[in-house]
């Protein structure tokens, strides 16, 4: 367990540590600090991994130079972050608030950098749902209620993205006994449940990237969040989805026509919608939003010529890749200037149109709540009120009582031992 | 060397005689009654140890009495059954005599020890004798005695159920008697192992099993003529109550189960399910009577009354499990019953009521009664670590090798059924309710003695292979052998 | 000749059997049980008569021991009898159930 | 009498000597009382330390009592009996020192700690039976020993719920009577033996077990929450809180979910269960149990009720696991069995602190309630996250090896129950994750009791913190020599060796 190994746990474990509210109020510039080890690990140039077979079915941690690379643009990104965080959080006089705003900040970088440098499919969804519910707490602390509604949605979708991940790693479990990403890879290449694995994990990272059927909560959030989050918004979920479906998925080895097509297809329609919708500027959205949808149309698209050539994938390995660096560098410089040069931004008024799946969920609950779900226990009341006038205790009192009267009375003794009288004479009487 | 002296002594004529003495003493010096009455007990107690002993060591005894043997003489016979229910009494009987003596005042003590004595040595002398007519005279004696015991209470109610528990009691001893008689008429003896030899299944012996069947089980309260017994164990005072369910009504089980194993002919499955039968209904009407009690103590009576349908229910299976299973029963019942009824005359000495509807905050005043009648109940439900567990199981083994399922089911119910009367009762304990009436201190001793009653009654389910084994001395229940020799 | 004397005696004990049961007034209750005392011992007596000519004398000690013991029961009785009709004030044994 | 066959009877004296000794202390008696309990749990830890590394290495504890003719009393030390004895008597210790702090000044501790004491030897008791009757011994001990824990407050409400108690768990108590007398008249033994001792008789009987069975698992289930008779744990809810968190979440509940383990891997034989073909309608039931448990929660504002509905639905995992009748699944149902304990009693803990200290019980009164109790709100969302079976936590490895062992068992639908159920779970904990840490406090706080410089009293912060501490180890270190899946591993392994 060499230093640098022991490095490589600190750049996600350190952030974690701090994100407990005690610790990071006593550090002084807490954010700055929780990015160092990262920026060390970057400073050793060998690739360096660890297994860890103790740690969550041997999930492993590694950094090559295709992840340094990440990490690099992963630590430009946070110490913007963390610079806006203060800005931020010396003008709100609120401390409560400041603590649990930094937490989450502290919660999604640690699974950023986690999930950089996950080797294993296990760990990188562990990571990946670290940065869900950390994001959405980021959203939803600081943001106006149109804001919390997206935070809402958001949430929905990451659940159901956890849920679909999780049966994928499940699927990819009884194939093959290592987690680690290129042996499930190449155990996919020829397995029985490969196509149902792929759905699973594009339509997963799909949900969490935001592609274009789910884009909903990307518009919200860029509405009206402020500077610190919209950067990341871009920068992290979005491009740790692209990301796990590169790791995810066994590009390059198999041809999988019928659903490269689809995927084009897909990516050819979001591009058309978001140009449509500038043109027609009927939601006068954030152009960051635009920016992402573009540049995750256009991935997918790549991902779709990719299934159906699979030859092409050494050819676009490179270029998707440093497109997700590019993605979240960029985003995060054109969210920072537009915020400086229009401040009308902010006071926008929020979005009326109330969302389908936000109603569709109230409705549900507030169904369910009028009705208590309490058929069945209706059921049961009335069939008690049944049973208890059954069991009117004067009813049964009275004819007990006569029961037991009746018996006083000896008569019934009177026929048994008169019974007993005539056998005995019929005895004497035979013998 | 020690053990050398213990073995001759003739026990079994101490074990009769010394109660007999101790109640002459009591009604002869009333002021040491309390005193005389209790060192009584404990001699009794010892005796019946050296009694145990000897048995152990040579196994069933027989003692003529007088040196007269069988056609004239009359004979005691110990062997594993009557030693047990010896045993019982003693124990039970030490528990209600400490009671006895912190609970009743001084007028009443006088009376009370005199008559317990001797409805002990009754006892004694019944489980010990060997002939029938000595039965007979035993279980008068017995009938008498406890009658005035009822009747100490003085009032209107229980002088009347005293009358009315006399009547039945004379009733039914002059059927035995008639049955006696037939008997006599027919094998020319009384003695059991002699009647035992000569009988075979002639008109008039038929007619003496119903008889002497009927007189028993008017005496046992089963069912249909259970009538006289919740008023004379209710309105009794409590030790009295419970030497009463624990003891007595337990005699005539055991002359009737005698007479079923040792004395009557053939193999009798009519008389047999008729008797489950009556067993059953018993445990349910018991059962469903005690749940609509509103009193305590007419609620225990009643239970004793579904209780001894559980032993009835041994009759139509027939196997030595079943009997030992009944047996069992009825040890544990025994004591259970006992310390309920204390635990009952504690609250009403407590309180100076005993309606369950206001037993208000009695378990955070009385825990230690409450825990008693909780343990006893447990017993009484026959839940797992208690004696009445062991005699359920015992009973539910021999039904369901027997194929016999129905009478599993009539347990079962049974032990809902007390469940049910025994928790409304606990359940009230726990009431949060402020109720105002004065309180009189209850005495130490009278808690505690129901209190180890209880636990008696729940270690005696741990102890199991003892007592069983102890069944087996001199081989009661196998009665086929005895009885194919003549059958 | 014994066989009706014996007949007599369970005639007896039906007839107070059947007394017992039905007068509600205790008088005549314990009347009733000495009847069917009486009956039993005349049983007991009668079927003393075996064939041979001397009586058999173990009956004979029965029916001494039953008379002892009813009169002392009869005693008791009474004694119970006089005590309920001080304290209650009416000797009939009260016959539906009180609530 | 070797030290090795007494050694199940310390572990069961060390909690029944306090419990009696402490019935009959006076209720000043504080101090004496506190170190009773403390030091009769600390002991019990540290046997159960010693018995772990002695069956590891081979060591066969087992005490036999004489009980009836041909039946002992038999303590048998196991390696599936060590997985409950661990989770009971770890989490008594934690539960003693919450309780401690949460009846600080109410009336009838002594009672209530006597009867605690004999709740925890009825469980060991449970754990260590080594054949039905010892089993059913201590499964009766149990319901006697939980009714005044129940009816404790004396208010109306508690005692109806201590009623409805009784009715469910006597009737089951009587059933499961019938079942153990049938299968001893049938099989002449009751010892448990590792793959069942009924394989002579199954072609003979095969009617009379199957109708046994039935009688077993619903005399069981009635602990187990099975459907139709899991009435009585919603409405106990209304016992203290240490009561409810010890209890209904591990002691009762599991004692029933570990004797349907008892049954179908020690009594019938998985083999034998599959061939007879009860499991396949066991497994539905609990699918049926795990769905409406979580559908009813759904709907419940009272937040004790809607644990208890989770609770309902949780338990049914360890029976599903079992009834699919797979190693890989039966690791996950055992697994389960010490997760579900671990996650469930941190969130009762948190309830019980909630309502002890800001008199909350409803969750429309927990808004903001993050701001105010911070600590108890991190131990609650680390207890719901791993409830839904988010990926560090003890939740997901057991969900993860259930999901696996359905799979390899080639049972696909349960798959979806799963599925659906994580579902439910997030949509009935998270909207009170959101309440408690994004809503703003509404007004002031019910009655609200101030504990100095700490959010609430030490010993009531400390429990819930150290579970969720420990259902995070749990999940992150789940693959060390000594952790409950490995010892779930080694438990499936001894049961489906070919």
């Amino acid at each position: 367990m060499s230093l640098s190994e022991l490095l490589l746990f600190f750049v996600p474990g350190f952030p974690l540590l701090l994100a407990i509210p005690l610790l990071h109020r006593l550090l002084p510039r807490a954010e700055y600090l929780a990015i160092l080890p990262a920026a060390m690990l970057l400073s050793l140039p060998e690739n360096i991994f660890v297994e860890t077979p103790w740690l969550l079915f041997g999930a492993g941690l590694g950094s090559n130079t295709e992840t340094r690379l990440l990490l690099m643009m992963s630590v430009v990104l946070w110490i913007f972050a963390a610079f806006m965080q203060n800005v931020h959080a010396s003008r709100n006089s609120n401390s409560e608030a400041n603590n649990y705003h930094s937490t989450y900040f502290f919660l999604t970088l640690s699974g950023h950098l986690g999930a950089i440098l996950a080797n294993g499919l296990v760990g990188f969804f562990a990571f990946s749902t670290l940065i869900g519910y950390g994001f959405y707490g980021l959203l939803v602390e600081t943001g106006n209620d149109t804001v919390k509604k997206a935070g809402r949605i958001y949430i929905c979708f990451i659940i159901v993205a956890d849920l679909l991940l999780f049966e994928a790693a499940l699927l990819a479990a009884t194939v093959t006994d290592d987690m680690g990403f290129d042996a499930v890879r190449a155990a996919m290449i020829d397995s029985s449940v490969t196509g149902l694995y792929m759905t699973m994990v594009l339509i997963g990272f799909a949900l969490k990237a935001g592609f274009w059927p789910m884009h909903h909560w990307l518009f919200l959030t860029f509405r009206s969040v402020r500077p610190a989050t919209a950067m990341l918004l871009a920068g992290v979920p979005v491009a740790m989805a692209l990301l796990g479906t590169l790791r995810w998925l066994p590009l390059g080895e198999i041809s999988v026509p019928g659903l490269g097509l689809l995927i084009q297809g897909i990516g050819g329609v979001a591009i058309m919608y978001t140009v449509l919708a500038v043109l027609i500027r009927r939601q006068h959205n954030h152009p960051a939003a635009y920016v992402t949808l573009t540049a995750t149309g256009l991935f997918v698209i790549a991902l779709g010529a990719v299934f159906i050539e699979p030859v092409l994938w050494d050819l676009y390995a490179s270029p998707m890749f440093y497109a997700i660096v590019l993605l979240s560098v960029g985003l995060a410089l054109l969210t920072i200037i537009i915020r400086w040069t229009d401040t009308t931004a902010s006071n926008q008024k929020p979005l009326d149109t109330v969302l389908l799946y936000g109603c569709w969920s109230e409705k549900l609950i507030s169904w369910g709540r009028r009705m208590g779900f309490e058929l069945l226990p209706r059921l049961r009341n009335v069939f008690l009120v049944y049973v208890q006038s059954l069991w009117r205790v004067s009813f049964w009192q009275k004819n007990l009582q006569i029961g037991e009267y009746y018996l006083q009375r000896w008569s019934l003794a009177v026929t048994i031992l008169l019974l007993i009288g005539v056998t005995i004479v019929t005895s004497l009487i035979i013998e | 060397m020690l053990t050398m002296q213990v073995q001759n002594v003739p026990w079994l004529v101490i074990v009769i005689t010394l109660p007999l003495v101790g109640s002459l003493l009591c009604f002869l010096l009333p002021q040491q009654a309390k005193k005389l009455g209790l060192m009584t007990a404990f001699t009794i107690a010892a005796s019946l140890i050296g009694l145990l002993f000897q048995v152990l060591d040579q196994g069933a005894q027989r003692y003529t009495v007088g040196g007269w043997d069988a056609p004239l003489g009359i004979n005691l016979y110990v062997d594993g059954l009557s030693l047990l229910l010896l045993l019982m009494t003693a124990l039970v009987g030490l528990g209600i005599s400490v009671y006895a003596t912190a609970y009743f005042n001084r007028d009443k003590t006088v009376y009370y020890w005199p008559l317990w004595l001797l409805l002990w040595s009754a006892l004694n002398a019944l489980f010990l004798s060997a002939d029938l007519f000595n039965l007979y005279v035993c279980l008068e004696l017995l009938g008498l005695s406890a009658v005035a015991l009822v009747a100490i209470a003085g009032g209107a109610d229980a002088l009347g159920a005293a009358i009315r528990y006399l009547l039945v009691s004379l009733l039914g001893s002059l059927f035995y008697l008639l049955g006696v008689a037939l008997i006599y008429h027919s094998v020319a003896s009384v003695d059991i192992i002699i009647v035992a030899e000569r009988i075979d299944a002639t008109p008039p012996i038929l007619a003496a099993m119903g008889l002497m069947s009927a007189g028993l089980l008017f005496k046992t309260a089963l069912f249909p003529m259970h009538f006289w017994l919740p008023p004379a164990h209710a309105n009794a005072p409590a030790p009295v109550s419970a030497l009463l369910s624990a003891l007595v009504v337990k005699a005539s089980f055991y002359i009737l189960l005698r007479l079923w194993l040792d004395v009557f002919p053939l193999p009798q499955e009519v008389l047999g399910q008729f008797l489950g039968l009556l067993g059953a209904a018993a445990v349910i009407w018991g059962g469903v009577q005690a749940l609509r009690q509103t009193r305590l103590k007419m609620l225990i009576a009643y239970s004793t009354v579904a209780q001894i349908g559980y032993l009835f229910i041994a009759f139509p299976l027939a196997t030595s499990i079943a009997w030992k299973g009944a047996l069992y029963l009825l040890l544990s019942h025994a004591l259970a019953k006992s310390a309920m009824f204390m635990a009952a005359g504690n609250i009403l000495h407590f309180g100076g009521h005993d309606t369950i509807l206001k037993l208000d905050r009695v378990a955070q005043r009385l825990p230690l009664t409450v825990a008693a009648f909780s343990l006893a109940g447990v017993s009484i439900m026959g839940l797992p670590p208690s004696g009445g567990f062991i005699g359920k199981w015992l009973l539910l083994n021999a039904a369901l090798q027997a194929g016999e399922w129905w009478w599993a089911l009539v347990l079962i119910g049974g032990g809902l059924l007390s469940a049910g009367y025994i928790f409304k009762v606990v359940g009230f304990a726990f009431t949060q309710t402020e109720a105002s009436h004065e309180v009189h201190h209850v005495p130490a001793a009278m808690q505690w003695t129901a209190f180890m009653m209880a636990l008696a009654a729940i270690l005696v389910g741990l102890i199991a292979p003892w007592p069983l084994a102890l069944m087996d001395i001199g081989l009661p229940f196998e009665m086929v052998v005895n009885k194919g020799s003549n059958g | 000749m014994a066989f009706f004397y014996a007949l007599t005696g369970v005639a007896l004990f039906t007839l107070g059997l059947y007394a017992l049961i039905i007068y509600a007034h205790l008088m005549r209750k314990i009347l009733a049980i000495n009847i069917m005392g009486s009956g039993v011992f005349l049983v007991l007596v009668a079927l003393a008569a075996r064939t041979q000519t001397v009586p058999d004398p173990v009956p004979h000690a029965m029916v001494i021991t039953g008379i002892v013991v009813a009169v002392s029961a009869t005693a008791l009785a009474l004694a119970l009898m006089l005590r309920l009709l001080e304290v209650s004030g009416c000797e009939e044994l009260a016959e539906e159930p009180k609530e | 009498m070797s030290l090795d066959s007494v050694f199940p009877l310390f572990i069961l004296a060390t909690s029944l000597v306090p419990g009696l000794i402490i019935f009959f202390l006076p209720e000043s008696a504080v101090r004496t009382r506190i170190s009773l309990n403390m030091g009769g749990a600390l002991i019990k830890v540290f046997l159960v330390g010693i018995v772990i590394w002695g069956v590891f290495n081979g060591h066969h504890y087992e005490t036999r009592l004489p009980f009836l003719p041909g039946l002992d009393l038999v303590l048998r030390i196991g390696a599936l009996s060590i997985l409950f004895v661990t989770l009971s008597t770890g989490l008594w210790l934690v539960t003693t020192v919450y309780a401690i702090g949460y009846l600080e000044d109410s009336p009838h501790r002594s009672r209530f700690f006597g009867f605690f004491s004999l709740c925890v030897t009825a469980t060991i008791g449970i754990a260590l039976a080594g054949n039905l009757i010892t089993f059913l011994l201590f499964y009766e001990l149990l319901t006697l020993a939980t009714y005044p824990l129940i009816v404790h407050r004396g208010t109306e409400e508690a005692r109806h719920a201590g009623r409805t108690y009784l009715v469910y768990t006597i009737m089951g108590g009587a059933l499961l009577l019938i079942g153990t007398v049938w299968l001893y008249g049938i099989t002449g033994s009751l010892e448990f033996v590792h793959r069942g001792f009924v394989s002579a008789i199954v072609d003979t009987h095969r009617s009379s077990l199957i109708i046994i069975f039935v009688l077993l698992i619903a005399g069981l289930g009635v602990k187990a929450a099975l459907l139709p008779f899991h009435g009585w744990l919603p409405q106990a809810m209304v016992a203290p809180a240490p009561v409810s968190a010890l209890l209904h979440a591990v002691a009762v509940v599991k004692a029933g979910a570990f004797g349907i383990v008892r049954v179908v891997h020690d009594v019938y034989g998985v083999e034998v269960a599959v061939s007879l073909g009860v499991t396949l309608p066991l497994a539905v039931l609990a699918a049926v149990t795990i769905i409406y448990g979580s559908v009813r929660a759904l709907f419940q504002d009272d937040l004790k009720r809607r644990l208890a509905f989770s609770t309902v639905s949780q338990v049914s995992y360890i029976t599903l696991g079992i009834a699919v009748a797979g190693p890989i699944a039966t690791i996950g149902g055992l697994v389960h069995l010490v997760h579900q304990g671990v996650m469930k009693i941190t969130l009762f803990f948190c309830a019980g602190n909630l309502a002890e200290t800001l008199g909350i019980h409803k969750i429309s009164e927990m808004n903001g309630v993050g701001r105010r109790m911070p600590w108890t709100m991190a131990a609650f969302t680390i207890g719901a996250f791993g409830m839904i079976g988010a990926p560090p936590l003890a939740g997901f490895v057991s969900k993860w090896y259930l999901g696996l062992g359905a799979l390899d068992a080639g049972q696909d639908w349960v798959i979806f129950v799963l599925a659906g159920s994580s579902l439910l779970n997030a949509a009935y904990f998270l909207p009170v994750l959101h309440a408690a840490w994004f809503k703003e406090p509404v007004g002031q706080w019910p009655h609200e009791h101030i504990f100095g410089r700490m959010e609430t009293a030490w010993a009531l912060l400390l429990p819930p913190v150290f579970t969720a501490f420990l259902s995070v180890a749990l999940g992150l270190f789940a693959s060390v020599p000594f952790s409950p899946l490995e010892w779930a591993r080694f438990v499936t392994s001894l049961e489906f060796a070919p």
